[in-house]
């Protein structure tokens, strides 16, 4: 009876002096971890402190080189997903792993139909199935294809994929990264729906509120290595950042406008921009020295917008003007040379060359500042990457090194430090901030606030609205491809913003 | 081929939802493109030769495809995995060569045949092997087999034919005979497709190959043993050549080393026309064997209506180009 | 019928079917074809495959069938392959002659051919005469074609069984590719510097082989069979001795010869059983077009582009 | 060659940091796998015949691989940004006959050399075309455009090689001539190879063929025109192939139609073993050279041992597998 209770009360997952290093970077150099049954479970670290790492080796992806795993009390060497999913882990990875080729249905129940041991498929009752678990989720048609999606519709097929696990430990490891923060709640209360049920929840994530709000407990990684465990009731987000970063950051935003940079002159100015059946009728202006930010939910149209401006996806009509100069755009190439640019939410698809070097990645839009005559200089090159790293705290080996062989977050910065490299007179930034943590983040909000001052249209589009409400002067929000509102100053509250953005427009004539 | 013909939107999984936009979605399917321009090239053939549209002539195109087309098969269900086979023209000489010799050792040909299938096979085990396990690609791995295999044709026969014209009737029978007027290997073929081109659609086990294909780390993690499959569809691929050689044998009655040379880029373009990636991931066996019936037909008509060979080729490719274009826009028009 | 001689009817017309049909082997075969066509008044086609796969030229020549000719000359990439299409084509009325490769198992009514084992030992025996019997020589092939098999074994057995004294120090596969003849050819040349001759099969790797020797300034000398514009500039410059090429125009002449015999069968009554068994009386097992030497003073009759000038290939 | 020794690390858009390492740096790079197994090869050969390590035997290796090499070069590019080409046997066919058509009509043969490998080029740009506009796959155009080219060669030709012997000496020196003991053919091939080798590691315009292979939506969102990459890549190819074509008929003296039937399968065989990625982004010219020159030795080697023909290609195909399997060991042994 004893044993038995032992055996109820024991941590699911207990995890002793684990170790992992790829050739000579420690990813992991001995790592305690502890998972209760039925709570949920934060990890907190920097880019690159080896959280990913530690859930891939959970999951059977990566082989730790030592350590001991004890999954329900019991030793386990845990050698592929496949043993994985029968020990009971569930993994919605960092990076988005589906089958571009098939449905989102077939998509969310591969793991399903692989152990099945049904002969036929039955895609009448997985487009249904789909269905339901997709509309707790969000608006994803099933049986659409993968590669027909944006990435934060994947994003949610990805999670509605672990969800239909009959999972005893549920890894989401940053899932929220692309989701505006309604999608956000829903995955919330699933959550805590799913651990009243007694599923244990390890919940990675940057965004100190999100773990402070739905997580019984959180641990903190620095540098390969696990420094601490609190009950989140019992500690705050400061002191969780301070033993993450090694430091106080006192200020995650940096300061709004100031009066002297206020200035009424336009750098862009974009009038009656429509793209067929995307969005219409868009017109803003763009002031110097200001921060504009984009808000909506998920396929309302922002990065859209911001790519048909940039005329890199789409054909749109509707005028563009820089500096009080008439724009005539034909591709994205025009584009850059006018000095507008546009960094993409979708990292791995367009956002890095993975298995190019870090110094190739940063200096693929800008090739000229590393060359003279068309040859380039690969130390300058080398030097140019290293300078940009610094910037944005890039942790990395070597500039040679591919950029495969980096943390999500530190893959980001890669793709952010390739657009900074370029000298814009107008960014455009889709979620520049995507699994960055909140050091580098707030280098990053200060890099912007930077540019901005230096009279460049810096121009930011975040699902994260506590990030739009401190970085921004000034909001637009979208709702169903047309601009539903605008709120600066003191009106900017998530409220406010939540309001606009769930205006339903009249709807669009389907083309 | 009605059952077929469903296989495009299936195969993407969509499911018949109500009778009535049956038409809908046969117009919207990926293999209406390529249905279209063969009908065409049936029409277009009947009006500029009066011995097109004769059985005789349908029954030589027919079986100058139909045994390739078991390769087209194995070759469509690989490329979706991910791979790609060079070897499969050796292969099947190989497959000849094996059940012949051992035919001419009296060993009883039923036998012999079984024996070479399980040879190839174990070649396309083979080459299972040194992709999965070694790690090498597909392209290069068949490459080597296809020169080796090759070289083993030449090897058992000493470069010369074999000749086994003293197989038994009721052997031969399974490549000359007929039910009625449909050939026997018509008969071999079209089972094949449906077999095939129904458990790509319809069967759990070969949706994993979709998604093997389609991508491999996603499969992977979704507990899929990846490597398994892509082990499994390099020996069905050999496997089916093996069927194929010895089809061709009970045909031809013999058994010839230099069988095949240059088999694989047909069967790899019959498979790209009818829309299978060469990144993995999408095909279907329908699309493919008309892709297979596309080529042949422009060779056929070609043959029949005297074009001077040195023209032959100009148009032939010329017709290709064409054809792939022509679906290609048909398709982006319809929506991606 | 007798009388009517060796005429044809309107509209009467002969098939040439071949694999590979752009090969210019063919040329002057079809010439002689068509011009026996021409003095009597037939129509001629040629047909077959391009490519070098004999499922399509079964094809091909089912398709030759469907348009009902009078007679077919063929060249069967395999033998047995075609013996039931030939027998099925006999059984539906059209007659079949195979030259320069056969389906002995058929019921073809003749062959004609050149006899690779002649050309054969007279490559040995000129190779003999030049360079004596003592001494090094070697061959290139290409396996799996048989007369090319054919010219490179029965030469070597001649050797081994007449002149034991030439050795056979090279033997590479080379497949009709010149660049690949040229590789074969130098590394033998390397391995055996004493090299007296060559024996080539055909006329691709000749033009490869020739490049290498005159490249290592080599003292060999080369026999080939068949010929190219390029090689009969090597046998004029004295860089190739001699090439053995087959009289294909006879070839094709006499091919139709046969064929429309066969066609015309009612034309000849011939002192044996065929009434009761029921054959064509046209049987004629094997019929020998000869060779042609080709050498430095003859040369220039070889010009198959000067020969086709002002004729219509097709 | 040293400096072509570099390629490998510096085509991933390292910097030297210290000289120090060098040595170091040499052992990790891509291609010491390859360079170490050529080196067994020629020790083990050394060994076996007497006559391997001659300088004629050299020569006569070099310059079996050297006019081929160039088009090796142009694959490698080529799949570097993602595309593939069928059609480079035939299109240097493609360049003999159509240089040659021209002399035999009275024009210069510097001035026919020019207009070929411009035809070639055109070639290029036509498949460019179809791939980067209709938007059809390399693959298959390349295949179309292999049928159509051969076709042209027997048009032009009517299937028969032409006789080019009275192409004048001081061109045929192209193909035939030396400058002292070093055969013009083997330094144009040098030339191209460190020519290429060096913009493909060192110039923004060719660095941009490996964004384009390695992402090619990344590639356009870094503000790359991919398609107009892809389009000079795929014409740069072709390109090659006639310049490769017009050495072919000054070193023979002939143009063949049938010249180049199969080649490229070797040449991706080349690339391929050399490092190149079949789906783009990573490759170098000196790996691909490396590749190149081991089939070249593997064959040659053979021809030099009287090894049986009915052997060779066994022998062949299985040293091919054992090369590529012990590259692919050491290499992983040294990464990660
Ligand atoms: N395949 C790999 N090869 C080499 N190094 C790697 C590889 N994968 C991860 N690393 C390194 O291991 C370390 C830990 O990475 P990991 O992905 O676990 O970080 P993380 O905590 O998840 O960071 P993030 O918050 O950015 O996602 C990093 O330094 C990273 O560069
Ligand atoms: N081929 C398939 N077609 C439709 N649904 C499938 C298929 N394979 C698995 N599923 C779904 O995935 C889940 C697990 O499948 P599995 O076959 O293991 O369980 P099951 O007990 O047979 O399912 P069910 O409760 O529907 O009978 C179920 O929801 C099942 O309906
Ligand atoms: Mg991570
Ligand atoms: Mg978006």
């Amino acid at each position: 009876m004893t044993d038995r209770n032992a055996m109820e009360t024991a941590p699911i997952l207990k995890i002793t002096d684990l170790r992992k290093s790829f050739g000579s970077i420690h990813a992991l150099r001995g790592v305690d971890f502890e998972l209760r049954r039925g709570e949920i479970h934060a990890l907190a670290g920097e880019n690159g402190a080896g959280k990913s790492t530690l859930m891939n080796i959970i999951d059977g992806i990566l082989k730790p080189d030592s350590g001991e795993i004890l999954f329900d009390g019991q030793p386990v060497e845990i050698t592929s997903p496949a043993m994985a999913q029968k020990l009971g882990v569930g993994f919605v990875h960092q990076e988005i792993a589906l089958c571009p080729d098939v449905t989102v249905a077939e998509n969310i129940f591969m793991a399903a139909t692989n152990m099945s041991k049904r002969f036929l498929m039955d895609y009448a009752a997985l487009e249904r199935k789909a269905g339901e678990i997709l509309r707790q989720l969000g608006d994803v048609n099933p049986a659409a294809l993968v590669r027909d999606l944006p990435i934060s519709q994947q994003q949610l097929v990805e999670i509605a994929k672990a969800l239909t696990l009959d999972c005893r430990v549920l890894i989401l490891d940053e899932p929220t990264a692309a989701l505006t923060d309604r999608e956000a709640q829903t995955l919330f209360a699933i959550m805590r729906r799913l651990a009243a049920q007694g599923i244990s929840i390890i919940y990675i994530s940057h965004r100190m509120a999100e773990i402070f709000d739905n997580c019984d407990r959180v641990s903190v990684f620095r540098d390969g290595q696990y420094i601490v465990t609190r009950n989140v009731s019992e500690t705050t987000p400061s002191e969780i950042v301070n033993s993450m970063v090694g430091r106080v950051l006192d200020n995650l935003y940096p300061d709004k406008q100031r009066e002297e940079d206020r200035s009424e002159e336009v750098i862009l100015s974009v009038r009656d921009l429509t793209e067929r059946s995307l969005f219409r009728n868009i017109s803003f202006d763009l002031k110097a020295g200001e921060i504009l930010g984009f808000a909506g939910l998920i396929g309302a149209g922002r990065s859209e917008i911001a790519k048909g401006i940039c005329h890199l996806e789409g054909e749109t009509t509707g005028e563009i003007h820089l500096n009080g100069r008439r724009l005539d755009l034909k591709d994205y190439q025009d584009s850059i040379a006018e000095g507008i640019v546009y960094l993409s939410e979708d990292r791995k698809g367009s956002g890095i060359f993975l298995e190019m070097s870090i110094a190739a990645n940063i200096s693929a839009i800008s090739l000229d500042q590393v060359s003279r005559g068309g040859i380039i200089n690969e130390r300058r090159e080398a030097q140019f990457a290293e300078r940009a790293g610094r910037s944005l705290n890039l942790k990395y080996g070597h500039t040679a090194n591919a950029v495969s062989t980096l943390s999500g977050g530190n893959q980001q910065k890669v793709a952010l430090a390739k657009l900074l490299s370029v000298n814009p007179r107008v960014i455009f930034l889709d979620e520049p901030t995507r699994g960055v943590d909140v050091g580098a983040k707030a280098e990053i909000h200060a890099i912007l606030r930077q540019l901005a001052r230096e009279g460049v249209g810096v121009l930011v589009i975040s699902s994260e609205l506590p990030e739009l409400i401190g970085v921004c002067d000034r909001v637009l929000v979208i709702s169903e491809g047309e601009i539903s509102g605008e709120v600066t100053g003191d009106a900017m509250t998530e409220e406010n913003i939540m309001h606009l953005a769930s205006i339903s427009q009249p709807r669009m004539e389907a083309v | 081929m009605a059952e077929g013909a469903m296989a495009g939107m299936q195969g993407q999984g969509a499911a018949p939802r109500e009778p009535a936009d049956y038409m809908k979605r046969l117009f919207k399917m990926r293999e209406t493109g390529l249905i279209l321009i063969i009908l065409a090239l049936f029409i277009a053939m009947s009006f500029a030769s009066p011995y097109f549209l004769t059985w005789v002539n349908m029954r030589a195109m027919a079986m100058a495809f139909a045994v390739e087309g078991i390769v087209v098969v194995g070759m469509t269900i690989l490329l979706i995995s991910g791979g790609i086979d060079l070897s499969v023209g050796s292969v099947t000489a190989l497959a000849m060569v094996i059940a012949g010799l051992l035919f001419l050792n009296g060993v009883d040909p039923w036998t012999a045949s079984a024996i070479s299938i399980l040879c190839c096979a174990g070649i396309g085990a083979f080459m299972g092997f040194f992709v999965t396990k070694v790690g090498l690609h597909h392209f290069i791995v068949s490459l080597a087999v296809m020169v080796i295999a090759r070289g083993a044709c030449l090897l058992g026969t000493g470069g010369r034919p074999l000749g086994l014209y003293t197989l038994p009737p009721e052997f031969k029978f399974v490549g000359q005979g007929a039910v009625g007027v449909i050939p026997i290997v018509i008969i071999i073929f079209v089972v094949v497709v449906l077999a095939f081109d129904f458990m790509l659609r319809k069967t759990t086990a070969f949706r994993k190959v979709f998604y093997t294909g389609s991508n491999e780390k996603a499969a992977a993690y979704s507990g899929i043993r990846t490597k398994r499959v892509i082990f499994l569809t390099t020996t069905l691929c050999s496997t089916l050549c093996g069927v194929a050689g010895i089809i061709y044998m009970a045909r031809f009655g013999s058994a010839q080393p230099t069988f095949g040379i240059g088999m694989e880029l047909n069967v790899i373009a019959a498979a790209v026309i009818g829309g299978a990636s060469l990144s993995g991931g999408s095909g279907t066996i329908f699309g493919a064997i008309l892709g297979a019936i596309l080529l042949s037909v422009v060779s056929s008509s070609l043959a029949l209506l005297d074009v001077s060979v040195y023209w032959q080729d100009i148009i032939r490719g010329s017709i290709l180009l064409a054809a792939v274009s022509i679906d290609h826009y048909l398709n982006k028009r319809r929506g991606r | 019928s007798a009388q009517d001689g060796f005429k044809c009817e309107e509209g009467e017309t002969y098939i040439m079917n071949v694999m590979v049909s752009a090969h210019p082997y063919w040329v002057p075969v079809y010439q002689g074809f068509k011009q026996a066509a021409e003095a009597m008044g037939c129509e001629t086609v040629f047909s077959g495959t391009p490519d070098y796969d004999i499922t399509k030229q079964i094809a091909s020549f089912e398709q030759d069938l469907v348009k009902q000719p009078a007679g077919i000359l063929l060249h069967p990439m395999q033998s047995d392959p075609f013996i039931e299409p030939i027998n099925r084509a006999i059984d539906s009325g059209v007659e079949v002659v195979t030259f320069a490769a056969d389906s002995p198992k058929s019921n073809r009514t003749a062959y004609i051919t050149s006899d690779n084992v002649a050309e054969a030992k007279f490559a040995a025996e000129e190779i003999v005469k030049q360079v004596g019997e003592e001494g090094q020589y070697a061959v290139l092939e290409n396996p799996g074609q048989s007369n090319h098999d054919l010219r490179v074994t029965e030469l070597i057995s001649y050797m081994e069984q007449n002149y034991p004294g030439m050795k056979l120090v090279g033997r590479q596969a080379t497949n009709q590719d010149s660049n690949a003849a040229y590789r074969a050819t130098a590394s033998i040349l390397q391995a055996n510097p004493e090299l007296d001759a060559m024996w080539i099969p055909e006329a691709g790797s000749a033009e490869g082989a020739v490049a290498a020797v005159l490249e290592a300034e080599a003292d060999v000398l080369i026999m080939h069979a068949d010929v190219t514009p390029t090689t009969l500039e090597h046998i004029k410059a004295g860089n190739i001795h001699m090439a053995l090429n087959p009289n294909q125009g006879v070839q094709g002449f006499m091919g139709f010869v046969t064929v429309f015999m066969a066609a015309h069968s009612d034309m000849f009554d011939p002192f044996n059983d065929y009434k009761v068994s029921g054959y064509n009386p046209m049987q004629i097992p094997f019929i020998d077009n000869g060779f042609a030497v080709i050498t430095k003073e003859n040369a220039d009759s070889f010009d198959l582009n000067k020969y086709m000038e002002g004729r219509d290939p097709s």
